[in-house]
């Protein structure tokens, strides 16, 4: 555990980086960035949580078993937008023309709309809620391993 | 029915993927239920690969394009080249799925009491089910990348799975080696795709079939891929990390991983005959294939000899009976430029080496789930240790005679039917290589008798006197690959006409395979 | 922009390429192997990237794009994945060493050799 | 011995990579079929400004689907090897 300003400079800090990590996912079909890269923003803010406190203290708010079922349903929900084109291919975006971020940008340059992108917003969403879970459930399982404790089953 | 099988393709890859993303979460409420999703989807898996399988030897190559309007149209409307990742299922790909719907159920019943008493079971599950998607995977995609993606999801598994058991430090070992060339062998592979992308933009195996030049970037390009599959395949000079890798994993993923190097070798052979079969040198690239598919047979054999471990003495066989694969095919690569001595012994020599693969994989998984269960009921791996076991375990003795009769190649068993088919389109090629197969045929049957006679055979040691019999999922697990070895055993006239013609035909036909991609009727 | 003398951002890739070589082939220690490896997947990166390069392009990104020709998507899209798939193999080949370390309580890749073969 | 057959391997790769890399198409000026279709079409198909982001998400979508399983493996074997073994320390 570091000392006391470094922390409560953390915990202020944690704000932000979640924030930034949010729009980075949030607005992959328009500008750089997307689950993956906004998942890895909010996972170093972990790894700040995580040097600032002691492992034991942050495995007290964040537990093995919940990771574990968000990374779970993050791939699923990511699978299951994979499947619920089935009806005319895997994989097909069938979100393009409806209501729900169906909208179609103007060919060429734009200056983007938020409402587009089919299922790939929700994918990355899915994605960034799976890379979230598991890097921390990874960084957090190799914290406690270094200092001594084991991983729950 | 007819929607289930244009569906298959995406679906044999998507079930066990969606399984394995729902086992963590089943596994919280309740052991059972999770052990029968594992169980079920692998049997829906099983049933969707045969269908699929007899459909592709009746209709021809099946292809489903990913995310297209429809799962046939693999090419854009008004346009010449393949923009999505197309999965391409012919009969060679059909073949290698059998294989490993089966090796993975037996293996998956098999694990069911052999890791009963571990912590962690419901990762292993997962991993498992894992580890079955990439294997599918490798060998329906019909994209260069893809096959990359999917080689890296077998390989990650497979490491996990060997170190399971991690109490103890050789597990930790074993994994780490096997992680370690996957990576670097999945670094060349990837290496090898940006070449080929960056010339012919194009990542797509038929596009590229079609464009490819063999300029000396290609044969770099060639050199890294076949580098990287022999190297997982445990070729010999590339050989040293495979018997620790495959020791000391969990007898059931051992015999996954036999077929995951198959899955790799799968991929040699898509890229040696599909990929360059046009322009490739044969004559120059079969000969070495065969040389180091030689070297691999005696020398695996040779070390097998001395070992005292089980699990590594059948690792090292493991390695020999690969070189017999590696020598049936490159004879028919050597000839796949002259059509006459193709028709005379080339065809007949690769569907001997892919023969040979169908029975490696029912007789080698069933070796090792039989070396398995000696360690789960002994707790050593040691030979010097073992004796008289015979007694206690007689199931176990009698699927451990038909693995070894059959590994040796004696007459009634299918291990012979294949290795005669070798050796005879071999002896036309050059007599020398059969002679040498037949010698290393009499060290693997001298070899697996010496270790039969000291697990099996003698009185009973007092310290085992107490020890159970094998837990009955287990014994299950081996009775199904010894099913299978009958099968092929009673019918190998039928297995030859409508699986493995089929299968090397559609190795030498690549035409066919561009052809379902452009989408050009011959 | 001019040709490149010599295509150099290729030849880069390949230098970082003959270097975690050089490590991989020299190096005993567990931890620089690693290195190695994770270096050799930075040169494939490197690599991927630099094919979709087209001379004077912008990112493929239509929103508030100036005008002119666009770099190559797909190798952008390959060179995402590969990242993701290298970071999964770098965290499973450091939970093995860590593993071994706790089991023989060193990191030499001859001394902990239990295994001979 | 050991280490002038892995200096001669080193210097073989070296000079192949070196080779490669002269060989390969001048930079800046790839061949781009596949992808000009990609980018002049990937608004109308896909609805993304992001051309990167509809392939990733939908032209390739199958290989980030394969991405995310891997990155799901690896975290599940990183959390598998590093369990507890509290419970059952009997033989396996």
């Amino acid at each position: 555990m570091l000392s006391k300003i470094v922390r409560t400079v953390a915990n202020q800090l944690i704000v932000f980086i979640l924030i930034f990590g949010l729009y980075v996912i949030a607005h992959g079909h328009l500008t750089p960035g997307g689950g993956f890269q906004g998942g890895a923003v909010i996972v170093s803010g972990v790894v700040m949580l995580l040097v600032a406190f002691s492992s034991k203290e942050l495995k007290k708010s964040l537990r093995e078993r919940v990771l574990t079922i968000l990374e779970s349903t993050g791939a699923l929900i990511f699978a299951a937008l994979a499947f619920a084109g089935i009806g005319t291919a895997f994989f097909y975006n069938l979100l393009v023309d409806t209501p729900i971020f169906g909208r179609i940008p103007p060919t060429g340059p734009g200056p983007g709309d938020f409402w587009t992108g089919g299922v790939v917003p929700l994918m990355n969403f899915a994605v960034g809620l799976k890379v979230v879970a598991g890097l921390s459930a990874v960084v957090l399982a190799m914290a406690l391993f270094s200092s001594g404790e084991e991983v729950e089953e | 029915m007819a929607a289930l099988i244009t569906q298959a393709p995406i679906l044999i890859i998507a079930i066990p993927l969606v399984a394995a993303f729902l086992t963590p979460l089943i596994g919280m409420a309740s052991k059972k239920a999770r052990n029968a999703l594992v169980i079920v989807s692998l049997v829906f898996v099983a049933f969707l690969v045969f269908a699929l399988a007899r459909d592709v030897v009746i209709n021809g190559i099946h292809v489903y394009t990913l995310g297209a309007t429809s799962p046939g149209q693999t090419i854009p409307t008004g346009f010449m080249v393949p923009v999505r990742i197309i999965l391409e299922i012919d009969a060679m790909s059909a073949f290698f799925s059998i294989i490993w719907s089966i090796v993975s159920l037996a293996a998956a019943i098999y694990s069911l009491s052999h890791i009963a008493n571990e912590t962690g079971q419901t990762r292993f599950y997962t991993l498992l089910l894992l580890m079955v998607t990439g294997g599918f995977g490798m060998m329906f995609t019909g994209d260069l990348f893809n096959l990359f993606v999917f080689l890296e999801i077998a390989s990650i598994s497979g490491g996990a799975l060997i170190a399971f058991r991690t109490r103890f430090g050789d597990t930790q070992e074993g994994g780490f080696k096997y992680i370690v060339v996957s990576a670097i062998a999945g670094l060349m592979v990837l290496f090898a795709t940006g070449i080929l992308y960056g010339q012919y933009n194009s990542l797509n195996i038929a596009i590229l079939a079609q464009a490819i030049q063999y300029t000396t970037l290609d044969q770099i390009a060639l050199a890294l891929l076949l580098i990287a599959f022999a190297m997982k395949t445990g070729m010999v000079p590339l050989h040293l990390w495979f018997p620790d890798a495959y020791s000391v994993a969990p007898a059931s993923i051992t015999g996954m991983l036999v077929i995951t190097s198959h899955a790799c070798m799968y991929a040699a052979f898509r890229v040696c005959f599909t990929l360059y079969g046009a322009v490739i040198d044969a004559p120059v690239v079969g000969w070495i294939l065969i040389a180091f598919g030689l070297l691999t047979m005696f020398i695996g054999v040779t070390m097998a000899v001395f070992q005292k471990d089980v699990m590594r003495f059948m690792s090292y066989h493991a390695i020999s009976q690969l070189g017999y694969m590696w020598l049936g095919v490159g004879v028919g690569l050597a000839v796949l430029g002259n059509p006459g001595l193709l028709a005379t012994y080339g065809r007949d020599a690769m569907s001997g080496g892919i023969f040979h693969i169908l029975n490696h994989a029912m007789y080698k998984p069933l070796l090792f789930f039989t070396g398995g269960a000696l360690f789960h009921l002994t707790g050593t791996r040691d030979l010097a240790k073992m004796g008289g076991l015979a007694h206690k375990m007689k199931w176990t003795t009698i699927l451990y005679i038909i693995g070894t009769l059959s590994i040796s190649g004696i007459p009634p068993l299918n291990g012979f039917s294949s290795k005669i088919l070798i050796y005879e389109s071999v002896y036309q090629f050059n007599p020398i290589f059969t002679v040498i197969g037949i010698i290393v045929s009499i060290l693997t049957l001298a070899s697996f008798t010496k270790a039969f006679h000291s697990a099996f055979m003698g009185a009973e040691l007092p310290e085992y006197k107490g020890v159970k019999g094998v837990p009955r999922s287990m014994i299950v697990g081996m009775v199904i690959l010894a099913a299978g070895i009958i099968f092929i055993t009673l019918f190998p006239a039928q297995i030859v006409n409508w699986i493995l013609h089929p299968a090397a035909d559609a190795l030498i036909d690549r035409g066919a395979y561009i052809n379902a991609v452009t989408g050009v009727i011959p | 922009m001019e040709h490149m003398p010599l295509n150099f951002p290729f030849l880069a890739a390949a230098l970082l390429a003959a270097v975690s070589f050089y490590i991989m082939i020299f190096k005993k220690n567990l931890i620089k192997l690693i290195m190695g490896i994770a270096m050799m997947s930075s040169a494939v990166n490197l690599f991927l990237v630099a094919l979709g390069y087209r001379a004077g392009g912008n990112a493929p990104i239509y929103t508030d794009v100036p005008e002119g020709p666009m770099v190559l998507p797909v190798p952008q899209a390959l060179t995402l994945t590969s990242i993701v798939i290298n970071v999964a193999v770098l965290a499973l080949m450091l939970t093995m060493v860590m593993q071994i370390y706790r089991h023989t309580g060193s990191l030499d890749s001859e001394k902990s050799r239990k295994l001979k073969g | 011995m050991r280490r002038v057959v892995g200096l001669i391997l080193w210097l073989v790769l070296v000079a192949f990579l070196v080779w490669g890399a002269l060989l390969i198409h001048p930079f800046g000026y790839p061949p781009s079929d596949m992808d000009d279709y990609m980018i002049e079409n990937a608004q109308e198909e896909t609805g993304n400004n992001n051309v990167v982001a509809s392939v990733v998400f939908d032209y390739r979508g199958f290989d980030t689907l394969g991405e995310a399983t891997i990155l799901f493996t690896a975290v599940t074997g990183v959390l598998l090897l590093l369990r507890t073994l509290k419970r059952g320390e009997g033989d396996s």
